[in-house]
C-alpha cells in the first residue's frame, strides 16, 4: 500500500539518499542536504500559508510505502513558475512562406523566447524509486498534486506546465545546448545547469540566452532532433502526464530542447473527471461485483492531505465510496467525510 | 590610345558585342539588345541631365581610338533602391552579459535590411581581357570618381559599390548553402537570375526577417561573410584606396561585401585639383618634380566627358597636355581640366 | 419558416439587392454583380466538387424566407484560409518584463503578423436583412455551416476562425488602420480594403506590412481602444459566434484591429453537441408536453443540402425525431432517413 | 596661460572643486570623491601605460598656469561596452514596397544594438565657465585629437562621441516619453541616473528588444532622434569639424546623437605634421605667411603629454616656439612636436 502525503521534516534523510541515485542534469530533486532542508521547509511554509493569489509557494508531496515505511518517490508542485521573475521557455511558431511567382510553399519553424508560462502553476520534482512497481501507485504520484490543486484552486494558476528533461549524450552533453545556449553561456550544459540550479526565471536568462526567433532550419541536425525529445527517464511522467490531458509540441525548455508538457486545468482528466464522495466504511472483505477499477482517492485535509488508490466498482454517479477502515485510517477520515476521487 | 568617356547614341552595337564576353556573374550587363538598349537610352539621358538625378545612370566606356574598339565599361547609378526595394545584411553587434555569472559575449548579428536605399552607385565594370595591363584597370575603375569629384552636387551623399562574394571552386556560395538555401529552397544561380530580372518581391516574401546571430550558421558561410570572390580582389582593393571601406553591409546572397564612402571622403574629391591646359614654360618646368608620377586628367563637360592617364604633372595650377592626349579630352590651351595622381599618396602618419 | 440551403444560380438579383443595402467596409458580401456571380459559381463548383483535402473551396449558404420567397441572408465558409496564399493576422502577444533589481513587473503587449491561421477554416459573409425577426433564424443560419461542416468534415480544417469587422468612424476611417496599415499602405482604409478586396491572404500584405511587432502601448489612445473592437453591425454575428464556443482575444484582424474569433471543432457546439437522428413523421398536430427547445435540423445531402429549425422536446438521448410532413418536405427526407440535429 | 596636459595624482582635489561645479548632465563626473579618485588612478595607470590599452581612460585637464587653478577637463575611454553593454539605437530603413499596389514605403527604423561595442569614446569635456572665451573650448575638444594623432597605436579603428540629447524647456525629453517611459515607467532623470550608476541590466530586462518603426512614436519624440540639447551644439560643430559624423546611432533614452569617425579619417592624422622646435632664422621667416594662424601645438610624451595654442607657424619642419610656449610644453630647442591648425582649412572643392 503507498500513500501520498506532503513531506515532512522527518523526510530529509530519506529524500538525501533518494537524491544520490538520481541522474547528473535531471532536474528532480536538490541534490544537497543544504537545498533540500530548504525545499522541505519551502513546502511546509505552503501548506501552512493562508494563500488568495498564487505566488512563490511549492508544495512537495512523497510517495510512502507504508509496508516498508519508506519514501521512494516525490513530486512537486510550485504554485506559480513566475513569482520569482519571469519563466522563460522556446515557443514552437511555425512561419508559412508562400511565393506565387515561384510557386512556393513551405512552413519554417522558429523558437521564440517567450514568458509565457510565467503565470502558469509547474509540476515539477516527479521521482520514482526504482523499487516501485508498475501498477497504480506512479499514476497516484503524479496526480495527487492536481488533486489537491481541485481541492484548493486557490493556490494555484488556471494553467498547468511541466517541463521534462531533454536528451543528453553518456557524457552529459546536449546536443541542443551545444547548438544554442552554449554559444551565449560559454558552459558546459552540465556546468549551467549547475549554475542556474534547473531555474528558468533568472534574471540571468534574459541577460544572456538571444532575443529573436531561432531559426531551426539553421540548427545542426542533432539538436534539431533533440527538439522537443524525452530523457529516458521521463518516459514514465511523460506517459502518465499525456494520459491526463497534457500537451506536446507548443513550447520546449530554452536549455535542452526537452518537451514542455502544458494545458488548461479544464482539459485534464484529474480537474474535468474527479468528483467529491462521501465515506462510507465498508466492513465487506468479499470485492464488490462486477469489474474494478483503480481509483485515487484523496482526504481534504489541506496540510494533513492525503492519497491512496483503492480498486472500486464504478464509481461515477454515485454519492458515496465505500472505505475499509484500514483505508479510512490512512486517509485520516470516518464515516460521513469527503473524500475527492478520480479514476486512473 | 584610350581614352574614358561618357557612352552615346552610336556605341550599342560595340556595346553589345562587348557584353558578350562578359560571362555569368555580373547580371547587369548582359548580351541582350533589349536590356543594352534601354539602359544605353537612359545613360544619354543622364548626360544630357533630361531625366532626374536620381533615375540617371553613367555610363562610361573605354574606347581604343587606335582602332575604334571599345575596351571596357563602367557606371555610376544616380540611386539605388527607390523603385525596386534594394536588401542587404547588415552585420551588427549584440553583446550578451551577465554580472552574476561573469559572462560576456559578443556576437555579430545579421539585420535584413534597407539602408542603402538612396545611394549612388558604382557598377558594371568590364574590362575587356585583350586590355587587361598597364594602367587600364586603375584608369577604367577610377575614371568614376573624376567624374564624381568634378559633379559632386549629381550624387547623393553615400556612394557604394556591390563586390561579387566569395565562392568555392565548385562555383557554389557556402553563405547560400548555409543561409538562403533553407529558405528559398532552390540553386543559388537561380536565384541570383531571378533578382538580375528585377523579381524580387519573393525576396519579402521568403526571406527570414528577423535578426540571425552569424553564429548560428554552419562554419564555412560564416568564413566568407564580407569576403569578394577570388577575381574581385583587386576590383575591391583600388576601390579602397580611393576610399572606400567595407562597412558591414553584404550582399543577401552570397555575402559578398558593399563597399561604402560619404562622397565628401572620396580621395578624388579631397586630392583632385583643376588646372589650365598650358605649354610648358620654363617657370613651370623648374617647378615640375624629378620623376612625374601618372595623372588621371578630365575635362570638364558633362555631356562629353572624357579622361585619359598621362605622365604630364599640373605644376601650380597648370598642366602641359600634348596635343593628342588634348585632342582624346577634346579640349584645347587655356581649357579647364581636372587632375588627380593616379596612385595614392603615402599616407604621411 | 426560413430555410438555410447552398446559393443557386437563380439567387444573384437577390444577393445584388441585398449587397445594395450593407455598409462599405464590412466585408460580408461581394458588391457587384460580376462578383456575386464569380461566388455563386464557385460555391456551386465547392459544394458539387470531391474533396480529400481543404483547398480553395468556398461554400456560401443563403436563409429563405419560404412565406415570401425571399433570401434574408447569407452565410458562407472558406475550406482553407490560405489556400491562395498566407492568411495574415496579428497575434496578441503578451511580453513579461521584470527588473529585480528595479523591482518592476509588468507586462507589454505586442501585436506580431503570423500566418497561423493559413490552414484554418473560415466563416465569412454573415449578413441577415433587417426584416429577419429575433428568434431561431439568426442562429439557424449561422451554425448551418458548421452542421454541414460536422457532416463533410473532410472538407475543412480542423480549426475555425471568423473575422469580425471592426470599429470604424462615421467616414468610414479606422482609428487602428490610421495608426499602422497606413503608414504603410499610404491610403485610406476604404480605399485599402477595396484595393484588397477584404483579402487577407494575398502577396501584397506581406510586401507592405510590418515585420516586427507593434508594441501596443506606442499607438495612440484611440487605435488602442479599437483593437478587437466590434463593428456595431457585428454584435449579432459575435454574440452567436461567442455562445457556439469561439474565443475572441488571441487574434486580431491586420487592417481594422477588429476581433478574429477562432476555436478547434472539438470546442464548438454543433461539433461537441450536434446528433444523427432517424426521421420520424408526425401527424400530431398538437405541441409534445414538457417544455419545447429550438433545433437546427439538416439533412445530409451535400449539394441539396437543407436547414430548418424545429421547436421540439429535448432530442437528448433519442434516437429520432419527430418531423411534420411540411419539414420533411422541406429538408426532402421521408421517414427513416439520417438528418443531423444540434440545439440552438 | 593655459596648457592642456594629461592629468597626474596631485589634481585630485582641485578635480573635485571642479565636479562641484558640472551640475547635472554629465554623469561621468560627479563630485564623489571615492569615483573620482578610482577614475584618477586609472587614468595615471593609462598613461603609464601600467594596464591594458582597452581599459585605459586617458583624462587631461586644462591648467591655469597663471594661478594653478583647474579650468576644465577632457578625457579619451580606451574602448567602452567591454564589461557592461554599450547600448545604442541604430536608425536603419526598411522598404515596403508593392508593384501590384504602386506604393513604395521608406521607413526608418530604431535597432537596439550594441554596435559600437569596443570603440574608443570621447568623453567628460568640461569647461569651467570662468574660461568660456577666446580659444579654450577649442584647445580643449581639440587636444584629444591631437593626442589620437600623436598615439593611434592607442585606438581601436572606431572613436565615438555620445552627445546629450534634446529636451525640453521643463528638462522633460520627448524621446524619453514616447518611448522608453513606456517599458521603465519611471521619470527620465531617475533612469539616466541607474545607467550612471551602472546599474544596466535593467536595460536588458525591459527594453523592447524588437526593431520599431520611427512612425510609431509620437510626432515630438520622431522629431528629436538625433537632435543635441541645445547647450551641446557648440561641441558636437566642433567634433565635426574635425572629421566625425552622425552615422545614425543615438542614445536609447534621449535619442542624443553619436558622433563617430575611423581614426585614419580624423583631420588631426591627416593634417597634424611634427615639427622641431628651433629659433626663428631669415630663411623661414622669409617662407612663413602673412598672417599667421592659431596653431595647436603638443609635445610628443605620452606620461606627461601637454597642449598650447600659439601663433606660431611651422615652416618646413620646423617651429618658432617661445621661451614660455616651450615651458609649457616642456619642451626645449631640437625637440620634436606635434602641429595641428587650430581651425579647419577651408575645403577646396
Amino acid at each position: 500500500m503507498y500513500v501520498v502525503r506532503p513531506v515532512e521534516a522527518g523526510d530529509i534523510a530519506a529524500l538525501e539518499a533518494l537524491a544520490a541515485v538520481t541522474m547528473p542534469g535531471v532536474h528532480t530533486l536538490p541534490k544537497t542536504r543544504d537545498k533540500i532542508e530548504q525545499a522541505v521547509e519551502r513546502s511546509l511554509a505552503s501548506f501552512a500559508a493562508q494563500v488568495d493569489i498564487p505566488s512563490e509557494e511549492s508544495y512537495l508531496f512523497v510517495l510512502e510505502s507504508l509496508a516498508e515505511r519508506k519514501i521512494v518517490g516525490t513530486a512537486a508542485i510550485f504554485a506559480s513558475a513566475g513569482s520569482n521573475g519571469t519563466y522563460f521557455s522556446f515557443r514552437n511558431d511555425v512561419i508559412q512562406q508562400v511565393s506565387r511567382d515561384l510557386n512556393i510553399s513551405h512552413s519554417v519553424h522558429a523558437l521564440t523566447l517567450c514568458s509565457e508560462l510565467t503565470a502558469y502553476s509547474q509540476l515539477s520534482s516527479f521521482y520514482l524509486d526504482a523499487s516501485v512497481p508498475e501498477g497504480p501507485a506512479p499514476a497516484l504520484l503524479s496526480r495527487s498534486r492536481l488533486l489537491f490543486a481541485v481541492q484548493q484552486p486557490q493556490r494555484f494558476g488556471d494553467r498547468f506546465f511541466v517541463p521534462l528533461a531533454g536528451v543528453t549524450d553518456e557524457h552529459g552533453g546536449s546536443p541542443f545546448w551545444d547548438a544554442l545556449g552554449r554559444k551565449f553561456f560559454k558552459m558546459d550544459f552540465l556546468d549551467a545547469e549547475r549554475t542556474i540550479g534547473g531555474a528558468r526565471n533568472r534574471t540571468l536568462i534574459v541577460e544572456l540566452m538571444p532575443h529573436y526567433p531561432v531559426y531551426v532550419p539553421l540548427l545542426p541536425g542533432d539538436a534539431q532532433a533533440a527538439m522537443g525529445q524525452i530523457h529516458p527517464s521521463g518516459e514514465q511522467a511523460f506517459d502518465l502526464l499525456t494520459e491526463e490531458g497534457f500537451e506536446a509540441d507548443e513550447y520546449i525548455d530554452i536549455f535542452d530542447g526537452g518537451p514542455i508538457l502544458q494545458a488548461h486545468k479544464h482539459a485534464l482528466r484529474t480537474f474535468t473527471g474527479s468528483q467529491t464522495l462521501r465515506v462510507r466504511t465498508s466492513l465487506d472483505a468479499a470485492p464488490a461485483e462486477g469489474p474494478l477499477y483503480d481509483y485515487a482517492i484523496a482526504n481534504n485535509a489541506g496540510p494533513g492531505f492525503r492519497a491512496v488508490t483503492i480498486a472500486s466498482a464504478e464509481l461515477e454517479g454515485c454519492e458515496a465510496v465505500a472505505l475499509s477502515p484500514e483505508i479510512q485510517d490512512i486517509l485520516r477520515v470516518a464515516d460521513g467525510d469527503s473524500v475527492t476521487c478520480v479514476r486512473l | 590610345m584610350l581614352v574614358v568617356r561618357a557612352i552615346n547614341e552610336n556605341d550599342l552595337d560595340a556595346l553589345y558585342s562587348m557584353a558578350t564576353q562578359v560571362g555569368t556573374g555580373m547580371t547587369t550587363l548582359k548580351p541582350d539588345m533589349q536590356m543594352l538598349g534601354d539602359r544605353l537610352a537612359t545613360a544619354c539621358a543622364s548626360f544630357a541631365e533630361t531625366i532626374p538625378p536620381e533615375q540617371r545612370d553613367y555610363m562610361f566606356v573605354m574606347e581604343d581610338t587606335s582602332n575604334g574598339r571599345l575596351a571596357g565599361v563602367c557606371a555610376i547609378k544616380g540611386a539605388v533602391g527607390l523603385t525596386e526595394p534594394f536588401y542587404n545584411y547588415r552585420i551588427g553587434t549584440l553583446v550578451h552579459s551577465s554580472r552574476e555569472l561573469n559572462v560576456f559575449t559578443k556576437m555579430d548579428t545579421l539585420y535584413l535590411s534597407n539602408d542603402l536605399t538612396g545611394s549612388s552607385e558604382l557598377c558594371s565594370l568590364f574590362l575587356h581581357p585583350d586590355y587587361r595591363q598597364g594602367h587600364n584597370g586603375k584608369l577604367l575603375s577610377k575614371s568614376r570618381f573624376l567624374f564624381i569629384a568634378q559633379f559632386p552636387h549629381l550624387f547623393t551623399q553615400k556612394i557604394i559599390a556591390e563586390m561579387r562574394g566569395y565562392q568555392a571552386e565548385d562555383g557554389s556560395s557556402p553563405f547560400y548553402e548555409g543561409l538562403g538555401r533553407h529558405f528559398f529552397k532552390m540553386d543559388f544561380h537561380h536565384v541570383d537570375d531571378l533578382t538580375a530580372l528585377g523579381k524580387k518581391s519573393f525576396i519579402a516574401e521568403l526571406m527570414p526577417r528577423q535578426p540571425l546571430y552569424i553564429d548560428y550558421l554552419p562554419k564555412e558561410a560564416q568564413d566568407v561573410v564580407g569576403a569578394v570572390h577570388k577575381s574581385t580582389a583587386p576590383a575591391r582593393r583600388l576601390l579602397e584606396q580611393e576610399g572606400m571601406h567595407y562597412e558591414g553591409y553584404v550582399d543577401i546572397f552570397d555575402a559578398g561585401p558593399v563597399l561604402q564612402a560619404r562622397v565628401s571622403e572620396l580621395r578624388a574629391i579631397r586630392d583632385s585639383d583643376l588646372a589650365v591646359v598650358s605649354p610648358d614654360t620654363d617657370m613651370t618646368h623648374a617647378c615640375a618634380p624629378a620623376h612625374p608620377e601618372p595623372t588621371l586628367v578630365s575635362n570638364t563637360i558633362l555631356k562629353d566627358f572624357r579622361m585619359i592617364v598621362t605622365q604630364a604633372t599640373p605644376v601650380n595650377g597648370a598642366i602641359d597636355l600634348s596635343t593628342l592626349d588634348q585632342q582624346l579630352l577634346r579640349c584645347h590651351a587655356g581649357d579647364t581640366v581636372r587632375t588627380l595622381p593616379l596612385n595614392v599618396r603615402k599616407n604621411n602618419v
